[in-house]
């Protein structure tokens, strides 16, 4: 998805053009995100789970929840991972094989993102301290590709975490025993949001659908919490920023962000 | 299959099943086609509690060239289960079971599709199996047949397919997850009912020969039922629900 | 072992012509197997070993037999691992580097077929309940290829575990301890012969050689046990089978795999 | 970043930090131009206790061929880690997190490179951690660029970088690693003073956007210190520095 | 080599070792030319308990082309343990010490071959340790000499190995495993007797300046008598038995 | 490194033709070794380490030691791991990925080099029997590449582990904890000395240069103790030694060994 050809060019041209006059290829405004349709409890059997929609981008993520071993100097904090992975169905260059660097780069952000809003109370995930704690892995999968995978998988993750439950365990014999029925939802203390945002020409664009990922000269994702504070960034893409683009992009994460971030909780109550 | 220990009862007085059905009875299938933006051919299944997603892709060039036939297309299919799939969490990394059941269904495949119709190229089909509950290669081979004749690849016939079995001494049709961990065999079976030949079959667990015959009976008319079901999801997609 | 060349055009057409008069090429019946030698004990360090050749087709299977970790759900029952490997001496096509799907299949259909006749009772191979098992590994290698792996691999691993010697283990001081010569057979319940039959135009044939390999349409491999049962099956190559053959495979499997089972317990019994 | 306890003093009562600095005073910094003798181009970095080596070779062809782009020049970045480089020895196959960073890098550095002087070849970068304190990835893309330019490769500015970051509510520049392990946020910066462009930026940690501005504004401030240290190893190796 | 404890008597008063040989004397060996169906050359040996099977495929075209070396043809060896040669059941994936070995078999071989007689190709050895007892590497060396001889590769000799060593302070020839783990030191040689070249050598153990002499005397010593089997199996396989 | 050109060949019949004559490319005499120089503690941060320059040739080496598990039936020894790496940037012809055999063979060389003489005395690296020791980690880069690498690596890891300070694990509450300030040297009881000999026609030149490697028919490296005993030797390279030669090279071993022993015992005085 990075190759560059003579249809690539014109496409650019064609977005810059409409940029110049202040329209996007879909008709959108530069600091709207695509339409989000989030589907809960998609796949019943896992602790919890979602479909996003993000414009015709489409995640699926599940979220496992099952006694581990701590890390040897945090014995006193759970496990949080996520993960990100494109389907090879997802679009016909996707190869299989080991992820390479930009899917890495992928599953790396999205989980930085979640991870910095503590967003998961680790350590209210304790079985018995440095001995078994309670893991929880939220891995997305990627079915349909148009454009801007950071912020698709971010939302189906937090949603996922927001509708899971866990189960409880109790420290018998040396090891953690299953106890039946007693389900809780997760412990979490507030709700990441990201927002990616492409920078083509002098253009911040927001949410860039598959044609502007190609055409973007940089990209900026930044992650906010329920507190409209910001709690990570990561800029990519192959040019710069001025300092006052990134002062802009930062005030954009904080106002989008906050109203996707009622997305997810209407999402979060529908579950219930 | 390991333990085949019977915790709980698999066959009750009346005949009835752990899950309610009948022996002969197969669990609630619902086949949609199509429904990827991306792929060429797509199709979705849920089979009782299984959810699986198939994308197909092709005829396209093959890279490294080398690995093309003049002669004939190729056909390439991986079956992989997504790490919130199954019970435990999966490791992400393929196992040496999907590897198999990758070449099992593949070959279960290529007696369906007109290969000689693209030569020099390949066809892929993805399989993704989202949640699992026993039957998942069954499932995914009957919604790989779908997704192919929805990409619109030239095809002698779709493969439909469901598991026989045996608990509690009974053959029985379309195996549960219960039922393959605690029942005494399972036997899926892949079958082109126009072509009436059996291009998937596999075996795990004791059975007399009588049963085995029987098992392979039982299946074959459970394939057609699925093909059934195959038939009216492409009806559906290409001419409308209104059609019915 | 699956390119199609004019020669092996030439190959099939011929075999085909023979088959029509009821010959194959090496003058055996539709269904008789090669000429089947067993030598047990070739490698006397292992636990139990064999080196079987089925016509040019030479596998040398070593049993090893080990402590090891129960699987966290089966802690009363020992292990049981089959695996088979192309040696690249075998043949000029074999190449080396991690195993190609036809060798994981191989491998995997192997084991299947003794795992599934419960051939070995695991049952009977606890040092301590949940925390140590007697592991038993039976590694397949194949030495010369002429066809028909599936068999060959079968009868070596199955005459090596009817001659393995498993030594005892005591539970002392949480680990397990080796009791010096206090050897015994292996737990077996069953004899699992593996049968396997090629389909070449509508001809079915037992134990395809090298040549016939290559020019099968498809093929099926049929396990039955001492009982005459049938514990395990698997359909392979790219054509079907209709019911009919399907059925009378299953016959041949159980009237050919008596016969073979012979030739098992006379081995067995020579190495006595 | 995992645990932010604060089981250290941070900042005392009068401004100073853990490691004896003022809020907006970077540690010692040392770039040495050139020292490797196969490599076209290199640099040495001592940042704080960081020391890192970088190695340029190039343009030169790329193989396989098809890797090449015929309308401009390719640049390969990688950041790799010595096993001794950290607390507890590394294991020696690249990480996740190297491969991230090497990616990241790269990214920092196309703005600043010529990559349109020279298609069809590739350029690369090899950054070697010997020693890590915090703060790697600043000090190996300042180093990075150094080593570009002492092999000559044609560029229209340098990038030059220091992370900004909160400590005991405070902005603060240039964070060492214990202030990563135990403070607020860290963010990472990589800017080309002469045209005025971001081309790095990370943030990990909690900032209110007021936080967020005033870290964007040290950091950058803190890259034009040692922008000045850059030109300076570069003059210091080619004119000498008897000029001084 | 690890623990050189000697919890066993490594040589009695008469000078009788723990396998009661005495301190010249070879273990037993048999070789065997041809064996293997398949492949062009092969040999089989039992060196004391190892049995080592070798085949030898060539010369032969090299994929992919750009491995192969216009001048002159390539020797490639892989030597390989099965996972039911060694005490514990080994691994399967190739370890270092295979990978280390399989080179330096390679470069002793290497002297022996007539390379520049087949240019462009490679000719491929693999060595199969079916079970191991110390000294592996010199029987394997040993019998690939002569599988390369039976595949009828052009050669200037043939390489003969035995190990030299060390136990309780006395210089022995042809160092078994128990010798091998308690004893003091261990050389492997190989040499061609007619070329009276030395073309592999390791040590593992501390030896004298004296002792490191000797042992190398008695290894090539030692290679002489191997040396006789090796030419007595070809002559048996092609001549037959029957003219001894 | 290993591919022959037009160049290469004029190199070698030049260097042979010097040899001839008594002389070498860089004025040396045969069995003299290049200036090495030695920077010891050039990693604080790590338990010991060292910078070595044999020439041209640069290597780095750093020693961690932190406690790990013994191995399973030498309960009462330390570990001692040393391992070798050719950085990207030491050559242009060094790729990245999987070390090649090349460099497996100089790692396991120099590691065997260092055990074989017993340089650290593992018995005395024990925290508790059988279930925690302390590992000793020396890792060698090389950051600039001119031949003989085998012993540039000795060098830098034997500097290394001279200065090496190891830190005190006392066994609390079933695992080690740490105590502080208490640091030694590591038990040390010789200094191992590695020369390597590489044979160019007939002649056998000490430590040979990047152009004298390329052009070397064979070669030997062979360590020395501080008794003046052999305890470890490789062969390699595309040709052979006579006996008398491995006899010469053996002495020469010994002879050069034992003035670079001073170098060594130099740099560990400096650091002190």
């Amino acid at each position: 998805m990075t190759s560059t050809s003579v249809i690539d060019e014109l496409k650019k041209t064609k977005i810059l053009e409409l940029l110049e006059q202040g329209k996007r290829v879909d008709g959108r405004a530069l600091d709207e995100a695509r339409e989000i349709t989030i589907e809960t409890n998609a796949i019943p059997k896992a602790n919890g789970s979602a479909r996003v929609f993000l414009g015709d981008t489409e995640v699926i993520c599940g979220v496992k929840i099952q006694p581990d071993r701590p890390f040897p100097d945090t014995g006193d904090k759970g496990l949080f991972i996520c993960t990100a992975e494109l389907l090879p169905l997802s679009h016909p260059t996707v190869e299989t094989g080991p992820p390479q660097p930009p899917v890495i780069e992928l599953a790396r952000v999205v989980d930085r993102g979640i991870r910095e809003s503590h967003m998961v109370d680790v350590s209210q995930l304790v079985i018995e301290k440095d001995k078994s704690v309670i893991g929880v892995f939220a891995d997305n999968v990627v079915v349909d590709y148009d454009g801007n995978l950071f912020d698709a998988c971010s939302y189906a993750a937090t949603a996922a975490l927001l509708t899971s439950k866990t189960p409880k365990w109790n420290w018998t014999d040396d090891s953690p025993v299953l106890a039946e029925g007693e389900e809780t939802p997760l412990p979490i203390t507030t709700i990441p949001v990201s927002v990616t945002m492409g920078k083509i020409g002098n253009y911040i664009i927001v949410d860039p659908n598959g044609d502007e990922w190609e055409s973007m000269d940089a990209r900026v994702t930044i992650t906010t919490d329920s507190d409209g504070n910001i709690c990570a960034l990561q800029k990519g893409g192959s040019d710069g920023f001025t300092q006052d683009e990134i002062n802009q992009c930062g005030e954009i994460s904080v106002r989008v962000g906050a109203k996707i971030r009622e997305k997810l909780k209407e999402a979060q109550k529908g579950s219930q | 299959m390991g333990g085949r220990d019977a915790t709980m009862v698999l066959l009750d007085e009346n005949g009835i099943r752990c899950d309610g059905r009948k022996v002969d009875e197969p669990r609630r299938i619902m086949i949609r086609a199509g429904g990827l933006k991306n792929a060429d051919g797509s199709a979705y299944i849920e089979f009782g509690d299984n959810k699986i997603l198939v994308g197909v892709f092709g005829p396209r060039d093959v890279h490294p060239k080398h690995m093309s036939d003049t002669d004939t297309g190729i056909l390439r299919v991986r079956y992989h289960m997504e790490p919130f799939s199954v019970g435990e969490r999966k490791n992400p990394a393929p196992s040496r079971r999907e590897i198999e059941i990758s070449k099992v269904i593949k070959e279960a495949l290529e007696p369906a599709v007109m290969l000689d119709k693209f030569p020099r190229t390949a066809v892929d089909v993805f399989i993704e199996v989202l949640q699992a509950d026993g039957g998942t290669r069954c499932a995914a081979l009957t919604a790989a047949s779908v997704a192919l004749a929805d990409a619109g690849i030239p095809m002698r016939d779709m493969v439909a397919a469901i598991a026989a079995g045996k608990v509690a001494d009974t053959v029985i049709l379309d195996v549960n997850n219960e039922e393959d961990q605690a029942g005494q065999a399972d036997m899926p079976i892949g079958y082109m009912p126009s072509l009436k030949k059996i291009t998937l079959l596999q075996l795990d667990g004791v059975l007399t020969p009588e049963e085995y015959k029987k098992c392979v009976d039982v299946g074959v008319k459970g394939c057609e039922l699925v093909y059934e079901l195959q038939k009216k999801a492409l009806h559906d997609k290409y001419f409308g629900k209104g059609d019915e």
